[in-house]
């Protein structure tokens, strides 16, 4: 078993944060974003598990009428995943708080469907595809806030010159996945909600 | 431990806490009779199987407590108070025993002041389990395991609260907690009296679990006695 | 497959961020070895005054009367409060020890090490992940101390008992909801670390340092990892839904027309059985977390005191994988009486029953590994024959209980509270004290006394045995666990034995000291330890001990061996895996 | 030491299987319909599992035993044939063990849970609660009333929330703290919850079966000993759950009749 091609001995600095390809750390961000990815999808898999069981335990499943604002605030982040695209390929800054404003709109605008429910008095406790709608959406709005978070810090860094590509294209991934993840919950909700 | 099976007869007699000291000024009293009018609900057999010592402490088996009646149309176990018109007396200061003995609560209702001290003891050779369903004042739930030292408590608030046991469902009480200590509850023959009334005029108040409640106004003078009968209406169920 | 060197920090100098607040995965290993060592005593005691009170319950307990004058007023314990130290025992036990020493303790300090790397790959987010553990345990704590005190719903918190609020009993108001957030908050923290252990297994193995090469410790703390990942991500949420329920007035879990406490519950629509499913996808896989790295432990002394390697390593790893993905597929074995679909019991019963092939595969590896072995019998070596004993024992029993037919009568007895305790309790147990026997001089720098550690390995030996046992017994005659006190008929001839399990664990529980003391004396005044006092193979010997800050005193080892290379003739018997070739 | 070892494991292995063996501690007289083929399968797991417990234990004790470190100059010798006789010999043994168990125990199963009741079975209501549980029998019009969650009442006694007022089929249910049912009379059981998870459990009938609130579970079978038993809960569901129990008391057919014929007349 100790037959493994050993690759050629490594030249890097102990803390590496240069712009060329291929260093461990960078690598290191990555994999977690995946890694993230995957248990982020099997805590969403689980909560869309437990609505399958609920809409069938109880007769009390109404649907529930999903706010129109939704699907302007899915264009938003969409949006957002294409200037952040564009930001990192180039490496420019523009793209890059076109994503923060974005995204932020994106939660802002969440919040205001939120309220838009609750006006029609649909309530986390009304019923429950009202409970699912907040538990996935405010779930979801927390992701996208770690993620805004995430992209503060690439935009530190890349103001501070010191940001790797793999970084960002960790981040990136990270925000590409949360708009999925969207997509996903607002099929979910507009089909089962 | 003492027996107070009937200590806690002469409590639901008791109007006030007759403490020591000079003797009081002269005082009223209201006595009378609480009866039933209407058809009671049917009085049913209480199975407890599952205590086998409770079914053996009982040659003749338990009835449900909820609607005691007696000769002549009498109801057990009412609370019968002053609700307006107390001009102020001595907090009740005599300890409420209550006890849970053969699987019952013994009285099934007691009735105190507020912030009256009140003892629970545990008499039968199993665990019991005591549940006063509050709203008003602190909703409390405590086990009280055989040898487990008696619980001393007090209620702060007046209520009337149902009692439970949560391991023995069919054991259900009151305690009745009122502001006055001018209070009495009905005996078997449906009859209650308070005593240590300043002459004035009262709302005096009967409460029954079932049956609801019922008022009258009663003027007491000096030292005289005053007869003021209930009739409470029954529903069958 | 990348190289080492990467997340080096400077040792920083403040004494709160060296030993507090420390990103260096081996402070923080050590943290959680400390906070599970904290977590097994509390959780020890409670197990005493439980089985005290189930040998002789109307006798008080001295002292308790004063510790919880509620829960046991005059000492005496009341229902109530024997299920709050019930679930509270299992909580503590199963999270806080069985998750936090044997994985996210050793894991911590030994994997780095194991594949040649500075520090984990998210060094902050690890010392979050500790940092949230602990929290997350002081809040279970403080269930004692609020309100009604803990909860009293068991570890696994059925619904709609653990969803209803304070009708259904005291500490079921906020003890329970102290609960779900200490768990929700455990299982973000054991995320971050399991998130962390994948990365450094996968991006920071040193140069040479193939998968193949990896050692068993490290493999089965990557795969209980990846289990982890999926487990904690399913009890997260489903903790969120019954914190809902429990606050906001949400029906998830509880169904309509419940009366409890004379009271009419304002819940619609929700399903009991809901969290029972999502509590057992994580739970059953919970299992395999507490006793996967038990099995690397194992598998990584054996042949150390074997002198040889351990038979069939590739088998062994083949047969973790098989565990790790058998163990989402059996959850249903826990609920075949729980009013599922009965159709599906015969489906989970097959792969619960299929799991034991891997399971039984490990064990003889084991003992094929003794086979012409020339055994040194340290405390570590003979906590890892231990832990083949105990193991077996629990895993046996399994067989009734993963078929429907045997668990009818089996399901609610104390045969299971013996399997468990066996298979993951006392086994994963074995291989924590088999580990800190082992790993101690490298962790401390200090030799551990072979002595003390010998007679607290036979006197626990025999002691668990005395416990557990006799529990199998009781479980056939019929008796029923979690109960408070004995008072049916039937239970009355099974009190004596009760009284032998009580008077075992209590001895048992006592030689614990003996086992403390050593930890202690040896921690101040044990003999220096050198490099690699063990004659092994793997890289955390190839460093000083305990190791300086960034491991490898800057120069990354880089392997050239497996970590199984014993046996060989010569003055020494064994190859190092950053020797030279 | 490592003889120590071999002896300690072989004493813990050889006593904890005699004490099986013997039946020292064992399960209750079996007094169900069904109840033997689950004693035969416990028998043939508990001969099956005891030879591989015993086995193994005494495989790890001899050659704990036999390869000591008395011996340090020997050189080691590996297993013969390696890994593979192990995985061959497990796979097998256990494959051929759960092969064989699950064929029998599955049938088995399915007899319990997965066959309709006998026709003409005896209906029983059951309501669980914290702590006790209450059955139900139809009387004279041999229908239920229907359950109501907002009248039910411990206090007078109306565990199942039956409507007396309204509805007529509740007034002549019979409703007993008791499990009381004919010998070799088919039972069909159905398991009401009011509060929480309770589960029924009795020995010597071989059932149990978790009731869970929001469903109705059905449960039958059939008792072939007359005598009075105990059911207890074994579904923790709080403070009162070791308490939580009842009796089933298997009465003849004629007792039987005379018992529900004097409740009938109580009402």
């Amino acid at each position: 078993m100790s037959t493994a091609v050993l690759p050629p001995a490594p030249t890097l600095p102990g803390r590496s944060v240069a712009t060329a390809d291929g260093g461990p750390e960078r690598r290191v961000a990555e994999t977690g974003v995946w890694i993230a990815i995957g248990t982020i999808s099997m805590s969403f898999a689980a909560l869309t598990s437990a609505l399958v069981v609920r809409q069938s335990s109880g007769a009390d499943w109404q649907h529930l009428h999903l706010p129109a604002l939704l699907y302007v605030n899915t264009l938003v982040l969409l949006f957002s995943s294409m200037t952040l695209e564009l930001s990192r390929r180039r490496l420019g800054s523009f793209g890059l708080h076109a994503t923060l404003i974005l995204g932020i709109l994106f939660l802002v605008g969440q919040g205001l469907a939120w309220r838009q429910l609750a006006a029609q008095n649909l309530h986390l406790a009304t019923g429950p595809s009202s409970a699912f709608f907040y538990v996935f959406t405010v779930l979801h709005a927390l992701h996208v806030l770690g993620g805004l978070g995430g992209l503060g810090l690439v935009e530190r860094r890349l103001a501070a010159g010191a940001l790797s590509r793999t970084t960002f294209k960790a981040a990136a991934l990270y925000w590409h996945f949360m708009a999925l993840l969207w997509l996903y919950l607002l099929a979910l909700l507009t089909i089962r909600g | 431990m003492v027996k107070k099976e009937e200590g806690s007869d002469r409590a639901l007699h008791r109007g006030i806490g007759v403490g020591g000291g000079p003797p009081p000024p002269p005082a009223g009293t209201i006595s009378g009779k609480v009866t039933y009018t209407g058809t009671l609900p049917k009085v049913r057999p209480i199975d407890m199987s599952k205590e086998p010592n409770c079914v053996t402490q009982h040659p003749t088996p338990v009835t449900t407590q909820d609607a005691v009646t007696g000769p002549g149309n009498s109801v057990r176990y009412v609370v019968v108070y002053v609700s307006a018109g107390d001009q102020g007396a001595p907090a009740a200061t005599d300890t409420v025993h209550y006890d849970q003995k053969g699987c019952l609560y013994i009285p099934h209702v007691a009735a105190m002041q507020v912030h009256q001290p009140l003892e629970i003891f545990n008499d039968d050779p199993h665990s019991h389990n005591i549940h006063p369903l509050a709203r008003v004042n602190p909703e409390w739930n405590k086990s009280q395991p055989k040898g487990a030292p008696p619980i001393r408590t007090a209620w702060d608030q007046p209520e009337f609260i149902p009692v439970k046991c949560n391991v023995h469902p069919w054991m259900h009480g009151y305690f009745a907690v009122l502001a006055t200590s001018h209070f009495g509850v009905t005996d078997s023959t449906g009859e209650f009296s308070i005593t240590g009334l300043p002459a004035g005029t009262y709302t005096v108040t009967a409460w029954h679990e079932r049956f609801g409640t019922k008022s009258q106004e009663v003027t007491v003078g000096g030292s005289e006695t005053k007869t003021a009968n209930f009739v409470l209406t029954a529903r069958p169920y | 497959m990348t190289h080492g060197v990467t997340t080096a920090h400077a040792q920083p100098q403040s004494f709160l961020r060296r030993h507090v607040f420390s990103v260096d995965h081996k402070v923080i290993g050590r943290q959680y070895l400390d906070l599970a060592l904290v977590a097994v005593v509390t959780g020890m005691v409670l197990s005493w005054i439980m089985r005290f009170h189930l040998g002789w319950p109307e006798t008080p307990v001295p002292g308790l009367g004063k510790l919880a004058p509620t829960g046991a007023a005059g000492g005496v314990i009341t229902p109530e409060y024997y299920l709050a130290l019930m679930t509270m025992h299992g909580t503590i036990m199963v999270f806080f020890v069985l998750t936090t020493a044997p994985f996210a303790g050793f894991g911590n300090f030994f994997l780095p090490l194991h594949v040649g790397a500075e520090d984990m790959a998210f060094p902050r987010i690890n010392m979050m992940s500790f940092w949230v553990t602990l929290l997350a345990f002081l809040v279970l704590l403080s269930a004692f101390f609020i309100g009604d005190g803990p909860p009293l719903s068991g570890w696994t918190a059925y619904a709609p008992l653990s969803a209803v609020g304070k009708d259904a009993g005291p500490g079921q108001g906020v003890g329970q909801t102290l609960w779900a957030v200490s768990i929700a908050m455990f299982c973000v923290a054991q995320l971050l670390g399991s998130l962390n252990f994948i990365a450094t297994t996968l991006d920071l193995r040193t140069r040479g340092m193939s998968l193949a090469r990896l050692p068993f410790a490290t493999w089965a703390w990557f795969i209980t990892s990846v289990i982890g990942l999926i487990a904690f991500a399913v009890l997260m949420p489903a903790c969120i839904l019954l914190i809902l329920d429990r606050v906001a007035g949400t029906s998830f879990f509880i169904p309509a027309g419940l009366v409890i406490s004379d009271r009419l519950q304002p819940h619609a629509g929700g399903s009991p059985l809901l969290w029972q499913h999502l509590f057992w996808f994580f739970g059953h896989p919970e299992v395999y977390i507490a006793i996967l790295p038990g099995f690397g432990i194992v598998s990584q002394i054996l042949p150390v005191f074997a002198r040889k390697p351990l038979l069939g390593p590739r088998v062994f790893i083949v047969c973790l994988i098989a565990i790790a993905f058998l163990s989402y597929t059996v959850w249903g074995h826990h609920m075949f009486l729980s009013g599922m679909n009965p159709v599906s019991a015969t489906l989970f019963s097959v792969p619960t029953l299929v799991i034991t092939i891997p399971a039984t595969i490990i064990c003889l590896l084991w003992i094929g590994t003794l086979y012409g072995a020339r055994l040194r019998f340290t405390a570590a070596a003979l906590f890892a024959l231990g832990f083949v004993s105990v193991f077996v024992s629990g895993g046996i029993s399994g067989f009734f209980l993963a078929q429907p037919s045997t668990d009818i009568y089996l399901h609610g007895t104390y045969f299971v509270v013996a399997h468990f305790h066996f298979v993951m309790g006392v086994a994963a147990m074995f291989g924590i004290f088999a580990g800190t026997y082992f790993w101690f001089p490298k962790m401390f720098g200090r030799m551990m006394n072979e002595t003390l550690g010998k007679w607290h390995f036979w006197l626990t030996f025999i002691g668990v045995y005395c416990v557990f046992m006799p529990m199998h017994y009781l479980g056939l005659a019929g008796n029923v666990r979690r109960y408070s006190a004995f008072t049916d008929d039937y239970l009355q001839p099974l009190i004596p034995l009760h009284r032998f399990i009580t008077i075992a664990a209590l001895f048992t529980g006592a030689v614990q000291l003996i086992f403390l003391y050593n930890l202690i004396r040896s921690r101040l005044r044990g003999p220096v330890a050198p490099a690699n006092p063990w004659e092994a193979t793997t890289l955390e010997w190839s460093t000083s001990s305990p190791p300086p800050h960034d491991n490898f005193g800057g120069h990354p080892p880089v392997v050239t061996h497996g970590p199984n290379e014993f046996g060989g003739a010569g003055p020494r018997d064994y190859v190092m895996q950053a020797e030279p070739q | 030491m490592g003889k120590l070892f071999a002896v300690v494991v072989t004493l813990i292995a050889l006593a904890s299987a005699t004490i099986f063996a013997l039946h020292i501690w064992w399960v209750p007289p079996d007094i169900s319909t069904h109840g033997s083929r689950i004693d035969r399968q416990l028998n043939e797991t508990m001969v099956v599992a005891g030879v591989l417990f015993v086995g193994a234990q005494l495989a790890l004790a001899f050659f704990v035993w036999r390869f000591g470190a008395s011996a340090t100059a020997r050189p080691i010798k590996s297993f013969p044939g390696g890994p593979t006789p192990m995985v061959v010999l497990a796979t097998v043994l256990v494959g051929a063990e759960i092969l064989v168990l699950t064929l029998v125990g599955s049938k088995v199963w399915a007899d319990v849970y997965q066959t309709p009741p006998a026709p003409g079975a005896l209906q029983i209501e059951m309501q669980a609660e914290q702590f006790a549980f209450y059955f139900r029998y139809a009387g004279a019009d041999g229908r239920f009333g229907a359950m109501h969650p907002e009248l039910m009442n411990d206090a007078s006694e109306n565990f199942f929330g039956l409507d007396l007022a309204n509805d007529t089929t509740a007034r002549d249910d019979i409703v007993v703290g008791s499990l009381v049912i004919p010998v070799n009379q088919p039972i069909v059981l159905r398991m009401h919850s009011k509060d929480v998870n309770h589960s029924f459990y009795v020995p010597e009938l071989r059932i149990q079966q978790d009731i869970v609130p929001g469903l109705v579970i059905p449960l039958h079978f059939t008792a072939t000993t007359p005598g009075k038993y105990e059911l207890v809960c074994t579904q923790l569901c709080g403070l009162g759950h070791y308490n939580m129990r009842a009796f089933v008391e298997v009465k003849t057919r004629s007792d039987f009749d005379q018992w529900l014929k004097e409740k009938a007349a109580a009402l």
